[in-house]
C-alpha cells in the first residue's frame, strides 16, 4: 500500500512560482525573481527525484492513483482532478523536471539583461505547471488541461518579445495550429465519452482491453486513434501541422530548448504512448502514425539541409526526430519511442542551449553564414555541442545511437520501407548536424565585429568579439552533455524496455536468427552516420565552395528546399487567404451586410415606402375622403347584403 | 430575520431592490458623485441579497425553490409566481454580479445625465432578474418587454455615433420578435385558462389542452422566434453588432452578458419545457442554424476591423454553442449550454468592459488604431489576455467547461453536430488571438497610444472580478454544475424516451 | 290617383335633385333644393303626415334654406370652378355609391315588393304627435334644447368677426 | 320630492310626469347642462382676464359636480324617461370616463386658453354641453336619443375644432370635420331609418327582441351596415378614418385630446350596444376587417409623420383598430376588454396631448418632431412624462396600454380569432416605431432649434399627474377597473334579452364560430 | 284621407335616390355650400324613409324622428354655415378642392 505521495504538489509548485513572479515580479529584483523561479523548479525536480527514489527502493508500487477534487460532473459523466503515476509518467516526470530545471538555470544567465525578466520566468514556471499536469493526468480531460496549457505557455513564450511582429505572429500561429490538432483530440474524446462513458485512463483502457484488434479501415478505435494522432500532430509538429514549430524559434532560445525540443513537443508522443491500448487494437491507426512519423522525419530532415538559421536547422531537426518517435509508436515500439524521447530531450535540449550560447556569443546573430571559427572563442560550448551532434547523428555509444537504432530495428521488423526511409533520414541528419557544426565552429569567423542586433536585450554588453557564456549557462550545458554521452546506456540490453514493460506489455522475445540482422542493421546505420559526417566535412570544411555549386546545379529544387517546399505559402494560399477573403467579402460584406442586414433594413424601408404611399391616401381633399367613406360603405353594404341573403 | 422567512420573500427582494433603488435615485439631487455611490451601493446590496439564493439552495433538488405564488390579477388569471431552479438561479446571480461592475465601469465614462443613466441601469436590472425568476408566462412577458425600454434608452442616449439607428433597430427587432411569443402565450391562456408555467406544462404533458396538437408547431415557432431574435440566432443577428458598437460599455456588458441569455433561457425553459415533442421535431434545423451561427459568427468576427463588432459577432458564435447544447437534448449538452451562458456572460462582459476602457482613452474601437499596447498598459494587457483566453475556451478557465460539455452533448446526439461545432474552438482562437495580437503586440504605430494610462482603480475593480470569476468557474465548475445538473435532468425528463441519452453523459 | 300624385311629386323631387347636381351656381342649386323639399312635403301629405309636411315647408324649405341663400348672398358665392382636386371621388366614390345604391334598391324591393299595398290609415294627427313628443320622447325633446344652444353658440363663435376678444395671435 | 308631492295631489299627473328617479338617472347631464349655462351666462359679464380663470374654474367645478352626480346616478340603476335611457354599470363606466376626460381637458385648457387667447366662455360651455351629449350616448337605449346625443357631441366638436378660427388650419379642420361628420351622420341616420323600417321600432331593446323573434330581415343587415358606417366614422376606424389626421392637426391641441378620447369612447359605447344588443352576426366580419385595416393603416401611415399631432391622430386610428379587435371577439371578455381599452387609451392619449398642447406654445407653433429634439434635456420632467404616455401607447409593461392591449388580444384569442390576434400583435410591434421616434427625438438628438420651454402651470401639472396616475395605476393594478368592466359587460349581455353569454356557447359561441369559419 | 295605393318600395326607392343624389353631390360638387346642400338632400331622403316606414308600421315614432332630424338639420345648418363663413374668411374661397392645407 502506498502512502500518499501528494503528487498534486508537483504541478502546484511551479504554478506558485509563476503566480508569485507574475504578480510580484515586476517590483522585485532579478535576484529575487531568479531565486523564486529556481526554487520552485528545483523543488519540483527534487520531488520528482524523491518519487523516483521511492520507486527505485520499492517503497512505491506503480501505478499509483491520486484523487484531488471534483472538476466536471455532468450526469454520470465525470472528470476530476486526479493524478496517475506509472513508469511512463515517471520517465516523463524526470525528463520534464530535470531538463526544465537545467533550462531554468541556464535562463538565469541567458535572460539576465531582458527587461521582462520576471515575466519570462513566470511563463516558464507556468509552462512547467501545465506540462506536469499533462504528464501526471489521470484522465484525458485533465491531460487536456495540460495539453492546452502548454500551448498557451508556448504561445506566450514564443511571443515573448511581442513588439516583434514576427514573434507575435509565430506565437499566434503556434496556438492556432495546435488548436487544429486539439480539434481532433476533442473529437476523439467525444467518441470515447460516447462509447465508453468516461475519460479516465483506467476505465477507458479497461473497457477497450478486451476488444479484439479491428480489421483495417473501419471501426471506432481506428477513428479514435487517428483523431488522437491529429491532436498529436498538432502538438508534436507532424505533417501536416508541423509548420508552427520552425516559426516558434522566434522565442528566446531557452524556450526553444525546453518547450520546442525537450518537453512540450513530445507531448504528442507521450499521449500516443499513453493511449497505446487503443492504438494496439487499431492497426490502421497505427499505420497512419507510422506513415506520418516516417514522412515527417524524412521531409523535415531535407528541409534542415538548406537552412542557414542555426535555430531553424535545429527546429527542423526536432520535427524530424519527433517523426522518428512516431515511427516507433507506429511500429508498436512505444518504449523505443519514449526512449528516443528521453535521449532526444537531452541532446536536443543541449543543442538548443548550445545554439543559444552561440547566439549569445555572437550578439544575437542566428545566421550560420555569419558565424564560423567559433570553437576557439567558445570552447566549452563547442565541446558540449559537439557531443550533442555526435549523439544526434547516431555515433555510438552516445545516447542518440541507442535510441535511434532501437527505432530503426523495430521499424524494420514492421516494414523495410520505414527502415530505409529512417536510414536515409539518419544520413541526412548526420549531414546537416555536422554541417551546422562546421559552419558554426570551424573555418573563419564571418560575423561583424560590432553588431546591430541590440533589440533583444541579452547582448547589451557590447561585443568586441565572440565570448564564452557565463558559468550559469555552461553548467547546464555540461550536465546535458554528460547525459547525452551516457543517457543511452540505460537502453542497453532492453533495460529501458523492461522498465516500461508494466505499461506497454512485456518485451517480445527476439529470435536468435534476427539478432544477427540487428547487428547488421546497426552497422549500416553507423556507417550511414559516418558518411553524413564525411560529406559535411567535405562540403563545409575542406571544400567550402562546393555547396554553392551544388545549389546552383540543383537550381529550382534547391530553392524549393530552401523555401521549405513552400508549404507555408501553399497553406496561406489554400486556407488562410480564402478564409479571410471569403469571410470578409462573402460572409461579412455580402451575406451579412448585403443580404441579411439589407433585408432587415429593406423591410424597414419598405414599411416606410408603404407608409409614404398610405399617407398619400390622405390627400387633404374632402371629396376624396367622402369617396373613401362612400366606397367603404359600399363594400360594407355589399358584404352585409351578401351575408343577409345567403 | 430567520433564513426561512427571508427565503420566502428573497426573490421579491432581489428582483425589486434595484427598482426601488432606481426610484429613490430619482429623488436624489443631481450630484453625480452621490448618485454613483448610491447606485453602486444598491447594486452591491442586490448582489449580496442574491447570494442568499445559491447559499441556501438545495442543490440536489431539481424543482423550483424560493417559490412565491400570489394572485395578482384575477381575470385573466395572472399570478405573481416567482421561483428559481438550478437553471435560473445562476442567471439571476450573473445579473446581480454584472450590474455592480457595470456601475463601476461607468463611474468615469458617464459624465452626462448621470442620474438617468443609473436609474435606467437599475430598472434594467430589475427587469432582467424578473425575466429569470418569473414562472407566470404573463409575468415573464411583462419583464421581457420591460427590458426593452431601458436598454434601448441606454443605447440611444448614452451611445456613440449611430446610436439612434442602433437603438431603434434593437428595439424594433426584438419587439417584433416578441409579439409572436405574446400571441402564443395568449393562445395557451385561452386554451388552458392559466398563465402558470407549471400548470400549463402539466396540462400539455397530460394532453389536456384542446387543439394543442394542431397548434403546437405554431406555438413553438411563436416562442422560438422571440427567443431566436434575442439569442440572436443566425439569421436574426444583425441587430447585435449595431447595438453593441453603439451602446455604452455598461449597456454592452448587460446586453451581451444577460440580455442574450434571456433568449437561450427562454428556449430552454419554455420551448423545451412546454413543447418537448416539437422541440425534438424541429431540433435538426435549429441545430443547423446554431452551427451556422457558430461558424459564420466566428468567421465574420475574424475579419471585423472594429473591436466591439468583433466581440459582438463572437457572441453570435458563442450563443450558437448554447443553442446547439440545448437542442441536443443530452445532459451534457444542456449542462454545457447553461455553463456557456454563464461563462459567456462573464467573459464577454469582461471583454466589453475592456473594450470600453480603451474607447474611453482613445474614443475609437478600430483595431487598426491600436497595436503595441502591451507596453504602455501591461496590467490592462494581462487582464485582457485572461479574459480572451477564457473566451477562447482554455481549460481551467470558464469557457472550456461549457463548450466541452455542449460539444460532447451535441456529439452524442449526432456526431456531425459535435464535429462542426468543435471547429468553433479553432475559430475562436483565430479571431480573438489575432485581434489580441493586433491590439497589444507589435510596435506602437500611433504615438498617442504611448501615453495611454493603465487600468485605474475603478476599472480594476470592474474587470478583475470578471477575471477571477472566469478562473473560479474554470477550476471549480462543480459549484455551479451541482445545482444545474439536477435541474437539467428534470428539464430533460419529457425526453425520457431516449433514456440512454438523458441519463448518459 | 295617389300613384299619379306620387309620380308627379316624385318627378319634381328627382328633377330637383338632378338639377341641384347639374347647376353650377349655388343659388340655382339652392332653389332646386327648395323644390325638392316642397315636393317632399307633398309626398308626406300623401303618406298622411300632414304635420310633418307643414313643418317641412316651414322649417326646412322656409327657415333653413333661407339661411342657405342668405349665406350664399353674404359670401357672394360665384359660379363653381371645375377643379379636379380629387380623382378618387370620381374613380372610387361614384362607382362605390352606385353599387351601394343599386344594392339598397334591390334590398328595398326585395323587402317590401312592388305590390301596391295600402299603407294604412294616416297616423299623423298633431295631437298624437304631441303626446309622443312631450311624453315618450320628452327627454330627446328637452335635450334638443342643448343642441340648439350649442348651435347658437357655435354660430356666434365661428361667424363673429375675429376682432373682438382674441385679437391676433402673435 | 317635488314629484312625490305633485303625485299626492295630482294623481293624474303621475302618469305623464317623469318620476324623481328619472331625473336622478340623468343627473350628471342635468348638472353639466346647468354649469354650461352658468358659464355661458357669466361670460359676457366678465372681462377677458377674469373670464378665463373664473369660467375655467366654474367649468371644472361643473365636471367635478358631474362626477358626483354620476355617483348618485349609479345608486339608482334602471330605465328612465320611458325607456329612453338606461343606467347600469356600463353607462356609469362611460359617464365617469367621459366626464373625467372633460375634467382633465379643462385643466389642460386652462393654460392653453391664456396662451392662445381664446374666448373662454363658449369654449368651456361647449365642452360641458358636448360632454352632456357624450354621456347621454352611453346611457341612451333609444336610437332617437342616441342620434340627438351624437349630434350634440359632434356639433360641439365641430365648433371646438374651429376655435382657433383666425388660423386657416383650424377653420379647415372644422370644415372637414363638419362636412364629413354630417355626411357620416346621414349614413347613420339612414341606417336608423332602415332599422326602423325593418323592425318598426327605434328602441334598441325592442329592435333586438323583434330581430330575435324571427329570421333577421335583409333590411336589418343593410341598416346595421349603414349604422356601422356612421359609427365607424365617429370612432375613426378604417376605411372611414380619413378625417382624423387632418382634423386633429388643425384643431386646438386640448380639443384633440378631448376629441380623440371622449366622443370616441361614447361612440364605442354606442357601437357596443348596437353590436351586442342588436345582434346581427354578420357585422363581426366587417368589424374584423375594419379592425385589421385600421391597425395596419393607422400604424403604417404614422411611420413618416413629422407633425406630432398628426402622428397621434394616426395612432388613434390604430388604437381604434385594436379596440375593434375586442369587438370582433366574443361578447364576454371582448366587451370588458374594449371598455378597459377606452379607459386606458383615454388616460394615456390625453396625457400625451396635454404635453403636446403645453409644448405647442402660442399659435401651436411647435408641433413637429424637430421641435421635440433635445426636450429630454431642456425639460426632463415633461419629457419623461410624455415618454411614459408614449410607452403606454406602445404597450410596454407597467402602463395601462400594456394591459389594454393584452386584454384585447386575450379576448381575441379566447374567441379563436388567431389571425386577427397575430395581425394585432404584429401591428403592436411595428407600431412601436413611430412612438419611438418621438422618444428618440427627445432623448437622443440634440436640439437644433430655439424652442422656448415654459414653466408647467399648476393646472396642467394636475392634469398630467392625473393621467400619469391613471396610466400607471391601470398598468399595475388593472384588476378593479377590469372587474368593473366585466361586471357591466355581463350586465349588458344579460339585459340584451337573449341567453346569458359566458355560460352558454349560444351567442358567443356562434359568433365565434361564424367569424372563425369565415376567416 | 283614403288609403294610399302607392307601394312602400316606391317611396323607399325615391328616398334612396335622393340619398344617392346627396352622396353624388358631395362627391362631385366643388362649392362648399352646394356640398352642404347635398347633405341636406341626403337628410331629406332619410326623412322620406322615416315617414314611409311610419306609415307602413303605423308607428308615429318615425314621424317624430323626422322632427328631430329637422332640428338637427337646422342646428347643423347654423353651425355649418358659420364654419363656411369662417373658412371663407381665412381662405377667400368656397372651392372645396382648395381647402386642403391639412394633408398627408
Amino acid at each position: 500500500m502506498n502512502s500518499s505521495l501528494n503528487l498534486w504538489v508537483i504541478p502546484i509548485l511551479p504554478l506558485a512560482g509563476a503566480a508569485i513572479n507574475g504578480f510580484l515580479g515586476k517590483r522585485s529584483s532579478r535576484q529575487a525573481v531568479s531565486t523564486i523561479a529556481l526554487f520552485f523548479s528545483g523543488a519540483v525536480f527534487a520531488m520528482a527525484l524523491w518519487v523516483a527514489m521511492r520507486f527505485w527502493f520499492s517503497s512505491l508500487t506503480l501505478p499509483y492513483h491520486e484523487y484531488l477534487a471534483h472538476w466536471i460532473r455532468s450526469g454520470s459523466f465525470s472528470a476530476d482532478f486526479a493524478f496517475y503515476l506509472d513508469q511512463l509518467s515517471l520517465v516523463m516526470l524526470l525528463v520534464v523536471t530535470g531538463v526544465g530545471f537545467l533550462i531554468h538555470i541556464y535562463s538565469v544567465g541567458y535572460m539576465w539583461e531582458d527587461p521582462s525578466y520576471y515575466r519570462f520566468f513566470s511563463y516558464l514556471n507556468l509552462f512547467m505547471f501545465f506540462m506536469l499536469t499533462l504528464v501526471l493526468a489521470n484522465n484525458y480531460l485533465v491531460m487536456f488541461i495540460g495539453w492546452e496549457g502548454v500551448g498557451l505557455a508556448s504561445y506566450l513564450l514564443i511571443g515573448f518579445w511581442f513588439t516583434k511582429d514576427s514573434a507575435a505572429s509565430a506565437g499566434k500561429k503556434a496556438f492556432i495550429v495546435n488548436r487544429i490538432g486539439d480539434f481532433g483530440f476533442l473529437i476523439a474524446l467525444f467518441l470515447l465519452i460516447k462509447h465508453f462513458g468516461s475519460l479516465n485512463f483506467d476505465q477507458v483502457f479497461q473497457s477497450i482491453a478486451p476488444l479484439a484488434p479491428e480489421t483495417a479501415g473501419t471501426g471506432l478505435l481506428t477513428a479514435i486513434g487517428i483523431l488522437l494522432m491529429v491532436g498529436a500532430c498538432g502538438k508534436s509538429a507532424q505533417i501536416p501541422l508541423y509548420i508552427w514549430l520552425p516559426d516558434a524559434m522566434e522565442g528566446p532560445t531557452p524556450v526553444s530548448a525546453l518547450i520546442h525540443a525537450a518537453t512540450m513537443v513530445t507531448a504528442g508522443v507521450y499521449m500516443v504512448s499513453r493511449s497505446h491500448v487503443i492504438f494496439e487494437r487499431a492497426p490502421t491507426a497505427l499505420t497512419v502514425v507510422a506513415i506520418i512519423g516516417t514522412l515527417t522525419a524524412f521531409f523535415a530532415a531535407t528541409i534542415g539541409i538548406a537552412q542557414t538559421d542555426i535555430k531553424k536547422v535545429l527546429a527542423y531537426s526536432t520535427v524530424s526526430q519527433l517523426g522518428y518517435m512516431f515511427m516507433a509508436c507506429g511500429a508498436g515500439a512505444f518504449s523505443a519511442g519514449i526512449f528516443h524521447l528521453m535521449t532526444h530531450a537531452f541532446f536536443k535540449g543541449l543543442l538548443f542551449l548550445g545554439a543559444g550560447s552561440v547566439i549569445h556569443a555572437v550578439g544575437g546573430e542566428q545566421d550560420m553564414r555569419k558565424m564560423g571559427g567559433l570553437k576557439s572563442f567558445i570552447p566549452w560550448t563547442f565541446l558540449t555541442m559537439g557531443i550533442a551532434t555526435l549523439a544526434i547523428a547516431g555515433i555510438p555509444p552516445l545516447a542518440g545511437f541507442w535510441s535511434k537504432d532501437e527505432i530503426l530495428w523495430r521499424a524494420y521488423q514492421v516494414s523495410w520501407v520505414y527502415w530505409l526511409i529512417g536510414l536515409i533520414t539518419a544520413f541526412i541528419t548526420s549531414f546537416y548536424m555536422f554541417r551546422l557544426l562546421y559552419m558554426t565552429f570551424f573555418g573563419d569567423y564571418r560575423g561583424a565585429q560590432a553588431d546591430a542586433h541590440g533589440s533583444h536585450g541579452h547582448d547589451a554588453h557590447g561585443h568586441g568579439e565572440p565570448h564564452e557564456s557565463p558559468m550559469v549557462m555552461l553548467v547546464p550545458l555540461m550536465i546535458l552533455a554528460v547525459l547525452s554521452l551516457l543517457g543511452g546506456l540505460v537502453g542497453i540490453g532492453n533495460r529501458f524496455e523492461h522498465f516500461l514493460a508494466p505499461v506497454f506489455g512485456s518485451v517480445e522475445v527476439v529470435e536468435g536468427a534476427s539478432h544477427g540482422t540487428e547487428m547488421l542493421l546497426m552497422g549500416v546505420s553507423v556507417a550511414v552516420a559516418l558518411l553524413g559526417w564525411w560529406l559535411a566535412y567535405l562540403l563545409y570544411y575542406s571544400r567550402p565552395e562546393l555547396p554553392q555549386r551544388i545549389a546552383d546545379a540543383l537550381g529550382g529544387f534547391y530553392q524549393t528546399v530552401v523555401h521549405k517546399y513552400y508549404v507555408d505559402e501553399i497553406y496561406a494560399a489554400l486556407f488562410v487567404k480564402p478564409l479571410i477573403d471569403g469571410s470578409t467579402r462573402i460572409l461579412w460584406q455580402d451575406v451579412d451586410r448585403k443580404i441579411i442586414d439589407t433585408a432587415v433594413n429593406d423591410a424597414g424601408d419598405g414599411a416606410r415606402r408603404v407608409s409614404d404611399e398610405a399617407r398619400h391616401m390622405q390627400s387633404g381633399n374632402i371629396r376624396s375622403y367622402a369617396a373613401w367613406i362612400a366606397a367603404g360603405s359600399a363594400v360594407v353594404i355589399a358584404f352585409m347584403v351578401w351575408m343577409g341573403s345567403r | 430575520m430567520s433564513t426561512d422567512s427571508l427565503s420566502s420573500i428573497i426573490l421579491t427582494l432581489v428582483t425589486f431592490a434595484p427598482l426601488a433603488g432606481g426610484l429613490l435615485l430619482m429623488l436624489l439631487p443631481r450630484r453625480d458623485r452621490d448618485i454613483r455611490i448610491f447606485a453602486l451601493v444598491i447594486s452591491l446590496l442586490t448582489f449580496v441579497l442574491s447570494l442568499h439564493l445559491p447559499v441556501y439552495f438545495h442543490r440536489a433538488q431539481a424543482g423550483f425553490q424560493y417559490e412565491i405564488d400570489k394572485p395578482w390579477v384575477s381575470t385573466p388569471n395572472i399570478h405573481y409566481h416567482m421561483a428559481v431552479d438550478g437553471i435560473s438561479l445562476w442567471l439571476v446571480v450573473l445579473t446581480t454580479f454584472l450590474t455592480p461592475l457595470c456601475v463601476l465601469i461607468s463611474w468615469k465614462s458617464i459624465h452626462e445625465r448621470v442620474k438617468e443613466f443609473f436609474i435606467l441601469l437599475l430598472i434594467l436590472e430589475t427587469a432582467l432578474i424578473g425575466v429569470f425568476t418569473s414562472l407566470d408566462l404573463f409575468l415573464f412577458y411583462f419583464f421581457w418587454e420591460a427590458t426593452l425600454i431601458p436598454m434601448a434608452l441606454l443605447i440611444g442616449i448614452f451611445g456613440h455615433e449611430r446610436k439612434v439607428y442602433a437603438a431603434v433597430k434593437f428595439f424594433m427587432y426584438t419587439m417584433i420578435g416578441s409579439v409572436f411569443m405574446l400571441a402564443a402565450i395568449l393562445w395557451l391562456y385561452a386554451h388552458t385558462g392559466s398563465f402558470d408555467f407549471v400548470v400549463i406544462r402539466e396540462q400539455i404533458a397530460g394532453g389536456a389542452v384542446p387543439g394543442f396538437s394542431a397548434a403546437a408547431q405554431w406555438l413553438f415557432l411563436g416562442f422560438f422566434l422571440a427567443f431566436a431574435v434575442k439569442v440572436p440566432l443566425f439569421p436574426f443577428h444583425t441587430w447585435l453588432p449595431d447595438a453593441h458598437v453603439e451602446a455604452p460599455t455598461a449597456g454592452s456588458v448587460l446586453l451581451a452578458g444577460v440580455l442574450l441569455k434571456m433568449g437561450t433561457y427562454g428556449l430552454l425553459r419554455f420551448n423545451l419545457g412546454l413543447f418537448p415533442e416539437q422541440s425534438r421535431h424541429n431540433a435538426w434545423w435549429v441545430m443547423t442554424l446554431a452551427l451556422i451561427g457558430i461558424i459564420y459568427g466566428a468567421l465574420v468576427a475574424m475579419v471585423q476591423p472594429n473591436m466591439k463588432k468583433l466581440i459582438a459577432y463572437s457572441s453570435v458564435s458563442h450563443l450558437g454553442f448554447v443553442v446547439l447544447g440545448i437542442f441536443s437534448f443530452t445532459q451534457a449538452g444542456l449542462n454545457g449550454a447553461m455553463f456557456v451562458m454563464l461563462a459567456h456572460g462573464i467573459s464577454t462582459g469582461g471583454l466589453f468592459m475592456l473594450a470600453g476602457i480603451l474607447h474611453e482613452r482613445r474614443h475609437t474601437y478600430e483595431i487598426s488604431e491600436f497595436g503595441g499596447l502591451a507596453n504602455p498598459m501591461p496590467i490592462y494587457a494581462a487582464s485582457y489576455l485572461v479574459i480572451v483566453l477564457a473566451s477562447v475556451g482554455l481549460p481551467l478557465l470558464n469557457g472550456f467547461i461549457g463548450e466541452f460539455l455542449v460539444l460532447s452533448g451535441a456529439f452524442q446526439d449526432k456526431a456531425i453536430y459535435g464535429i462542426l461545432g468543435a471547429t468553433g474552438i479553432i475559430w475562436s482562437a483565430v479571431y480573438l488571438l489575432w485581434m489580441y495580437q493586433r491590439v497589444f503586440y507589435g510596435t506602437i504605430t500611433h504615438p498617442v497610444n504611448n501615453t495611454l494610462g493603465d487600468l485605474s482603480g475603478f476599472e480594476k475593480m470592474a474587470v478583475w472580478p470578471c477575471a477571477a470569476a472566469a478562473l473560479v468557474m474554470g477550476v471549480a465548475p462543480i459549484l455551479w454544475l451541482g445545482a444545474i445538473d439536477p435541474a437539467v435532468h428534470a428539464a430533460l425528463t419529457p425526453f425520457v424516451q431516449v433514456v440512454g441519452r438523458v441519463v448518459g453523459p | 290617383m295617389h300613384l299619379i300624385l306620387f309620380l308627379a311629386f316624385g318627378a319634381v323631387c328627382v328633377g330637383g335633385a338632378v338639377n341641384l347636381l347639374a347647376q353650377r351656381h349655388p343659388i340655382n342649386s339652392a332653389l332646386s333644393l327648395i323644390a325638392v323639399m316642397a315636393a317632399l312635403a307633398g309626398e308626406y301629405l300623401l303618406l298622411g303626415a300632414e304635420f310633418v309636411a307643414a313643418v317641412q315647408v316651414i322649417v326646412y324649405a322656409g327657415a333653413i334654406m333661407v339661411l342657405f341663400i342668405f349665406v350664399i348672398m353674404l359670401l357672394n358665392a360665384g359660379e363653381e370652378e371645375q377643379t379636379n382636386g380629387s380623382r378618387v371621388a370620381i374613380l372610387l366614390g361614384v362607382p362605390g355609391m352606385l353599387t351601394g345604391s343599386v344594392l339598397v334598391a334591390w334590398v328595398v324591393l326585395r323587402h317590401s315588393g312592388t305590390e301596391a299595398v295600402p299603407i294604412g290609415a294616416l297616423p299623423g294627427p298633431p295631437k298624437e304627435i304631441a303626446q309622443l313628443l312631450f311624453h315618450d320622447f320628452l327627454l330627446p325633446f328637452e335635450v334638443t334644447s342643448v343642441l340648439i344652444l350649442i348651435a347658437i353658440m357655435g354660430a356666434v363663435v365661428l361667424a363673429s368677426k375675429p376682432e373682438r376678444a382674441e385679437g391676433k395671435a402673435d | 320630492m317635488i314629484v312625490n308631492w305633485v303625485a299626492t295631489f295630482f294623481p293624474a299627473l303621475v302618469q305623464t310626469l317623469p318620476q324623481g328617479a328619472d331625473y336622478v338617472r340623468i343627473l350628471p347631464e342635468i348638472v353639466l347642462s346647468v354649469f354650461g349655462m352658468i358659464v355661458m351666462v357669466l361670460e359676457p359679464l366678465l372681462d377677458e382676464e377674469q373670464s378665463q380663470k373664473i369660467l375655467g374654474l366654474i367649468a371644472l367645478v361643473g365636471t367635478l359636480a358631474g362626477l358626483g352626480a354620476t355617483w348618485f346616478m349609479a345608486q339608482s340603476p334602471g330605465l328612465a324617461f320611458w325607456n329612453m335611457v338606461q343606467v347600469d354599470e356600463f353607462s356609469v363606466f362611460f359617464h365617469v370616463l367621459v366626464i373625467a376626460i372633460a375634467t382633465v381637458v379643462i385643466l389642460i385648457s386652462y393654460e392653453y386658453m391664456a396662451v392662445q387667447r381664446i374666448r373662454a366662455g363658449e369654449y368651456y360651455a361647449l365642452i360641458l354641453f358636448g360632454v352632456v351629449g357624450m354621456a347621454l350616448m352611453s346611457s341612451a337605449i333609444e336610437l332617437v336619443l342616441i342620434f340627438i346625443a351624437l349630434e350634440i357631441s359632434s356639433i360641439s366638436s365641430y365648433v371646438l375644432a374651429g376655435f382657433r378660427r383666425h388660423e386657416a388650419a383650424s377653420a379647415e379642420s372644422s370644415l372637414k370635420y363638419f362636412l364629413l361628420g354630417s355626411f357620416a351622420t346621414a349614413f347613420f341616420l339612414y341606417g336608423v331609418a332602415l332599422m326602423f323600417g325593418a323592425t318598426g321600432s327605434t328602441n334598441i331593446d325592442q329592435i333586438s327582441q323583434t330581430l330575435q323573434s324571427g329570421p333577421i330581415p335583409l333590411l336589418a343587415f343593410v341598416a346595421v351596415a349603414f349604422m356601422f358606417v356612421g359609427l365607424g366614422f365617429k370612432v375613426g376606424a378604417a376605411p372611414f378614418h380619413s378625417w382624423t389626421p387632418d382634423v386633429y392637426e388643425g384643431a386646438p391641441a386640448p380639443i384633440v385630446g378631448l376629441m380623440s378620447t371622449a366622443p370616441k369612447a361614447a361612440a364605442f359605447a354606442v357601437l357596443l350596444r348596437i353590436v351586442f344588443v342588436i345582434d346581427v352576426h354578420a357585422i363581426f366580419y366587417v368589424i374584423w376587417v375594419a379592425a385589421a385595416l385600421s391597425m395596419t393603416l393607422g400604424n403604417i401611415s404614422a411611420f413618416l409623420q413629422n407633425n406630432v399631432k398628426r402622428l397621434l391622430a394616426y395612432s388613434s386610428i390604430a388604437h381604434a383598430g385594436y379596440l375593434l379587435v375586442a369587438f370582433a371577439a366574443a361578447p364576454g371578455p371582448g366587451i370588458s376588454a374594449a371598455m378597459f381599452y377606452t379607459a386606458a387609451y383615454a388616460a394615456m392619449n390625453l396625457g400625451a396631448f396635454a404635453v403636446v398642447s403645453h409644448f405647442a406654445n402660442a399659435g401651436e407653433r411647435y408641433v413637429t418632431l424637430e421641435d421635440y429634439e433635445g426636450l429630454g434635456r431642456s425639460s426632463p420632467l415633461l419629457a419623461a412624462t410624455l415618454t411614459i404616455f408614449l410607452l403606454s401607447l406602445i404597450g410596454i409593461p407597467m402602463t395601462g396600454g400594456f394591459f389594454a392591449k393584452f386584454y384585447v388580444f386575450n379576448a381575441a384569442m379566447k374567441a379563436n380569432l388567431i389571425w386577427l390576434t397575430i395581425i394585432g400583435v404584429v401591428n403592436g410591434g411595428v407600431g412601436a416605431y413611430y412612438y419611438l421616434r418621438i422618444i428618440v427625438r427627445m432623448y437622443m438628438r440634440e436640439s437644433r432649434k430655439e424652442v422656448p420651454v415654459m414653466p408647467v402651470p399648476f393646472a396642467l401639472r394636475l392634469a398630467l399627474v392625473a393621467c400619469l396616475v391613471a396610466t400607471i395605476y391601470l398598468g399595475i393594478f388593472p384588476n378593479s377597473t377590469l372587474q368593473y368592466a366585466q361586471d357591466s359587460a355581463q350586465r349588458l349581455v344579460w339585459q340584451s334579452s337573449f341567453a346569458p353569454v359566458s355560460a352558454e356557447p349560444g351567442t358567443a359561441g356562434t359568433v365565434v364560430k361564424i367569424v372563425k369559419s369565415g376567416i | 284621407m283614403a288609403p294610399s295605393y302607392v307601394p312602400l318600395s316606391y317611396y323607399l326607392l325615391l328616398s334612396g335616390f335622393l340619398f344617392a343624389c346627396g352622396v353624388v353631390g358631395f362627391l362631385i360638387k366643388r362649392n362648399i355650400i352646394t356640398i352642404f346642400m347635398s347633405i341636406e338632400l341626403m337628410l331629406n331622403g332619410v326623412n322620406l324613409s322615416f315617414v314611409a316606414f311610419a306609415a307602413h308600421w303605423h308607428a308615429l315614432a318615425g314621424q317624430v324622428f323626422v322632427f328631430f332630424v329637422m332640428v338637427v338639420a337646422a342646428a347643423e345648418a347654423a353651425v355649418g354655415l358659420a364654419i363656411i363663413i369662417a373658412v371663407y374668411r381665412t381662405r377667400e374661397t368656397l372651392n372645396v378642392d382648395q381647402v386642403n392645407l391639412l394633408k398627408l
